[in-house]
């Protein structure tokens, strides 16, 4: 006599420890395996991109802070990047620097925070958390002393950045380079090697390349699955084809893949800074380009690797001061694509898993 | 084999006392009245104590995983945040104490008192120092095995009667897991038992020439995972795994009801110490210090070992937790009693030196089956570097393995 | 081998229990800020302000109250409105700093502290007469010159309305 | 450098394969007559010389008379993008066929640019809305909601 069981539908709801942000998956679990799934998102909607239609272009800076609140400098970036390819301005030399530099120490800080939060999902009870945000508060500190701001930063304008960095700036950084490989290695130490964490998500949550490549996944899960695609290095912007570094791939594309990019590209991005500051030379920080700026009528779409993948703003200009459409491609929402491969068939405490190591950001998910 | 209550324990000073106080010209207080006070007063001072260590227990807890996550932990109220404990306790008494629609009143109401019953009961046949302790039962170890597994029972009523889905989940992995958890832990605590001959704590603890931890480590090292399972700390600590399904089976409970649990949970680790000092590291035996601080020592040793554990390492996933159980420690277990068996036979009241070459013997085995072990699970547990491109800004070759 | 890898961890967490804590005791040591620190009082100075309302018009959140009257009968060329009514709402002030940034004149700074909190939205809005009263310690931020003078709002003494300017 | 191909060589690439599907072009835009949309991608997707095996982003401006849709395309072999507008006519109900069937990645774009723009897209796998909840009266990012086109 086959045992009667029955599919229970379970809310891992809005208000779940480990949701990162107000996301709702309506999972219909067998037991404790994943038989379906439906990603529920649309809580944290601002309408950025309607409220983008009202403002100028410059203060529209202040609202791209605020799209993936974990990483708004390479929001910065890639908003001022596609204002500045319509309005055909050239930042000098300096302020692509800078925003390099702000650029890649935001993506430590994003990373770290996946991977502190990624351990809290596996159940490590805030250890590695901890260990990660003491770094992330130096980069915070760094942040606050170049642009006053510790989360939402608004750094940078159309032509460059707002102000050069301070003396005291370049002291810190020097000394956070020369720890932070260190405390790297700690990591590693604490976490690569760790039988448990190597049982709980190697071969869990596999993404292969072609359906990552066909579902338009960008970022580390992209390159964890074997995918050789980083814009840092296949349509180098700003300065990257002055430094050299690596890009870091996976071969399975499974949770530990996605774990072990992040870990090295938080190395490579050390090398990218610690390059920039030597290659940085003194000039102006700021293009001549007015605060009211009025771009030709015309579009343009601009890209930048940010932590999470392929951030890009599609502006569409009709000559005013405002932009006409302002359309934000978001990594995190496209990344849910294949939310459904990666995680039916999988158990529950998988799911929680994969979810972190996708490390997606609601706030750029809902815009 | 002591008597149950040995003649000059603390019990019968107290009952002796009780049986010849009367004041002049009343009547002596019946002999069943003194038997009851007596009693009554032994049991009180071992509850308190163990609960106010327990408290204090939760306060050394919470500094001492703060200072593994490099911050300071609870420092506010009173000196050092000593008073943490009771602040704690009042809040949680004046909490209100809600009751969700969807529940079962009485099977809600019961499951915290039967979960924090056995936790406590497991106190009465640990010898606390030389002659101190609630009872010598002659069956102690059975006594306190029999008690665990009554926790099961009460973790599973807390999770069917919230009525919530992610307490029913809980349940159910509970259940799974304490049970599968029980044989292992009874099979490696057969080793010890089996080299004392007898079953009662205060005999294991004077029949330990060489403490049980150097003579047994694979007993040991099973009892201490499967312990570790029971009372459902890191890294079994799916139960009530916080990052999955929410709190597990206490998410619907609240106020003293959630308190209730909260101090049996910690009641656990504080027991299991206790029980794992008694048994492996010869309990209050101590060479110069009095005997009750020898055996606080240890148990401090042991929570701190538990703490640690939970500190660093993550959680184990549930099927992963049984295949642990079932293919690992249970065959270990039955190596280890095998093993002592042929032992006992061949010395059967062992000298000093004897003990020694059973120690040597155990050891070896012991290493030898862990590296057997890892090396069945050798692909599994193998780390992986990421390769790096080597694309340059202009090559375009699509690298990857699949 | 089974273990070998914790055993690092454990390594690691050990190490950690004996390195002085990061965290510092917030209510009884403060936090030390950077000079440029976006902070929430703003620094507002009557004698350089002409009322022109460009930070008004630059926020985003159009939350600058600004009204202004004629100075005297006969305006000449150069000569400031009389600012009435200049109430900053810092109930919704998102603290951007593009205000300060619009502000020709330098009269609009960055305050240094972030302890404002009141009980009710509207005790949030700083009237004119508190911006006046209040001791000026504006933040650097946007204003190169105070960081060439080396001026720290946490431990410098208030500025007055003249050695603030470009 | 991710080479941006001009409209001269997709053009030369397309109209042989498939008759006018190009309406026209300039610069790196080329423009599509709403019907042969779906064509043009599959043939894009699965022609060994355009490879285009990435969807970046599908964006949707309402030019008042006209939706505009613009797919960002491009290839990780060859390592070159291409952009493909087509315009949607009609306010009521504009449709244009899904190309979830040629990138999945277009899955949760399309739902979103139906949710927020209004543009229907035919034999989309489950066209609901995403961001917002399922009774909200009509489409924001219209120029004319709740306020007059400029």
């Amino acid at each position: 006599m086959p045992i009667r069981t029955e599919p229970v539908t379970v809310n891992i709801g809005p208000q779940h420890p480990s949701t990162h942000g107000v996301f709702r998956l309506r999972v219909t679990f067998d037991g404790e395996v994943v038989q379906d799934l439906e990603p529920v998102f649309g809580y944290l909607h601002r309408g950025s991109e309607k409220l983008a239609e009202e403002r100028t272009y410059s203060q529209v800076v202040t609202l791209t802070d605020r799209l993936d609140y974990v990483a708004s400098m390479s929001n910065n970036l890639a908003y001022v990047r596609s204002v500045e390819k319509l309005a055909g301005v050239r930042p000098p030399d300096r302020a692509m620097y800078l925003r390099v530099i702000s650029a890649e120490l935001q993506r430590i800080a994003s990373h770290l925070v996946a991977t502190g939060f990624l351990l809290q999902d596996l159940g490590a009870f805030g250890t590695p958390l901890m260990y990660c945000f003491r770094e992330r508060e130096r980069i915070l500190d760094l942040f606050e002393m170049l642009c006053g701001a510790r989360v939402t930063f608004s750094y940078m304008r159309v032509g460059g950045v707002f102000q050069d960095a301070p003396g005291e700036f370049w002291i810190a950084l020097d000394k956070f380079l020369g720890d932070m490989p260190h405390y790297i290695d700690e990591y590693e130490q604490l976490l690569s090697g760790n039988e448990i964490l190597l049982t709980r998500t190697k071969d869990v949550g596999v993404l292969t390349s072609e359906t990552a490549m066909d579902c338009s996944i960008t970022g580390p899960v992209l390159r964890a699955s074997g995918v050789d695609w980083d814009l840092r290095k296949v349509d180098p912007y700003e300065i990257y084809d002055r430094i050299d570094f690596d890009v870091p791939l996976g071969t399975v594309g499974d949770n530990y893949d996605r774990y072990l990019m992040r870990i090295e590209e938080m190395r490579q991005s050390l090398r990218i800074v610690s390059e920039c500051v030597k290659q940085i030379s003194s000039g102006p920080v700021k293009a001549d380009v007015p605060w009211l700026v009025r771009p030709p009528v015309g579009d343009a779409y601009d890209h930048v690797e940010g932590p999470k993948g392929e951030l890009g703003f599609y502006l569409v200009s009709d000559g005013g001061i405002a932009p006409y459409r302002c359309k934000i491609r978001s990594p995190s929402l496209i990344n849910l694509t294949a939310v459904k491969d990666m995680l039916v068939g999988g158990k529950l405490s998988d799911m929680i898993v994969t979810m972190g190591s996708i490390d997606i950001n609601m706030g750029e998910v809902d815009r | 084999m002591g008597p149950i209550t040995s003649a000059n324990s603390f019990y019968s000073n107290l009952y002796t006392a009780f049986v010849d106080f009367h004041i002049v010209g009343v009547s002596p207080i019946p002999e069943w009245l003194a038997y009851f006070l007596a009693g009554f007063i032994v049991i009180f001072t071992v509850i308190n104590a163990v609960v106010i260590i327990t408290t204090l227990g939760t306060w050394v807890e919470r500094r001492v995983l703060g200072r593994f996550h490099a911050r300071l932990g609870p420092n506010r109220w009173g000196p050092w945040g000593l008073f943490t404990p009771i602040a704690d306790a009042i809040k949680l008494l004046t909490k209100e104490d809600t009751r969700p629609d969807g529940i079962d009143p009485w099977v809600f109401n019961m499951a915290p008192i039967i979960f924090i019953v056995p936790a406590i009961m497991v106190f009465a046949v640990i010898p606390f120092g030389e002659n101190t302790y609630v009872a010598n039962l002659n069956i102690g170890l059975l006594f306190i095995i029999a008690v665990t597994t009554v926790g099961t029972i009460a973790i599973f009523m807390a999770g069917w009667a919230s009525g919530n889905r992610f307490s029913l989940f809980g349940a159910m992995r509970a259940v799974a897991m304490l049970i599968s958890y029980e044989v292992p832990m009874v099979l490696s605590v057969v080793g010890v038992v089996l080299m004392t001959g007898s079953l009662s704590l205060v005999d294991i603890v004077e029949a330990q020439d060489v403490p049980f931890i150097v003579v047994q480590p694979l007993g040991f090292l099973i009892f201490f995972a499967a312990a570790s399972a029971e009372m459902s700390r890191s890294p079994f600590d799916i139960v009530e795994a916080e990052s999955e399904i929410v709190a597990g089976y206490h998410t619907e409970y609240s106020g003293m009801k959630w308190g209730t649990f909260q101090l049996a949970e910690f009641i656990a680790p504080f027991g299991v110490s206790a029980i794992l000092a008694t048994l492996f590291l010869k309990g209050w035996d101590g060479p110069l210090l009095p005997s009750h601080l020898w055996f606080f020592l240890k148990v401090c040793f042991f929570w701190f070992l538990m703490l640690w554990i939970r500190a660093t390492i993550p959680r184990l996933r549930i099927d992963q937790i049984m295949a642990f159980a079932w293919k690992v420690l249970f065959p270990l277990s039955i190596v280890n009693v095998f093993l002592t068996a042929i032992e006992v036979l061949v010395w059967p009241n062992p000298t000093t030196t004897e003990w020694w070459t059973m120690a040597a013997i155990n050891w070896a085995v012991a290493i030898l089956s862990i590296v057997i072990f890892s090396r069945i699970g050798k692909d599994k547990m193998s780390t992986r570097r990421p390769i790096f491109s080597s694309r340059g800004s202009n090559s375009s070759a699509l690298k990857g393995a699949n | 081998m089974y273990g070998l890898g914790i055993m690092g961890g454990f390594l690691i967490t050990l190490k950690n229990l004996f390195r002085t804590p990061f965290t510092i005791q917030y209510p009884e040591e403060d936090v030390p800020r950077a000079s440029r620190f976006r902070g929430e009082e703003f620094v507002w100075y009557e004698q350089r302000c002409t009322g022109c309302a460009s930070c008004a018009k630059y926020c985003p959140l159009g939350i600058i109250k600004i009204e202004t009257s004629l100075g005297g009968t006969d305006m000449q060329e150069g000569q400031s409105y009389s600012v009435d009514v200049f109430d900053i709402d810092l109930g919704r002030c998102m603290f951007c700093g593009l205000c300060v940034e619009a502000c020709p004149y330098d009269a609009l700074h960055m305050g240094s502290g972030f302890e404002r909190g009141q009980y009710n939205r509207d005790s949030l809005v700083i009237p004119i007469e508190e911006l006046k009263l209040a001791d000026k310690r504006p933040s650097t931020w946007f204003r190169p010159q105070l960081e060439d003078k080396k001026y720290h709002p946490q431990g410098g003494d208030p500025l007055s309305w003249d050695e603030v300017g470009r | 450098m991710t080479v941006s191909l001009t409209g001269e060589d997709v053009q030369a690439r397309v109209v042989g394969a498939i008759q006018g599907s190009i309406e026209s072009w300039n610069g790196s835009d080329v423009w599509v007559p709403s019907g042969f949309l779906h064509e043009v991608c599959k043939f894009a997707k699965e022609d060994p010389e355009l490879g285009m095996d990435f969807l970046v982003a599908i964006s949707a401006v309402d030019y008042i008379e006209y939706f505009e849709l613009v797919y960002h395309m491009q290839s990780i072999v060859h390592n070159h993008k291409m952009i493909v507008k087509t315009k949607c006519w009609g306010r009521e109900n504009p449709t244009i066929a899904s190309v979830v069937d040629v990138w999945r990645g277009a899955d949760l774009q399309e739902r979103e640019i139906y949710d927020l723009m209004g543009i229907t897209f035919t034999d989309h796998p489950n066209l609901k809305r995403i961001l917002l909840w399922e009774g909200f009266p009509g489409h924001p990012h219209r120029k004319d909601y709740l306020e007059p086109p400029r």
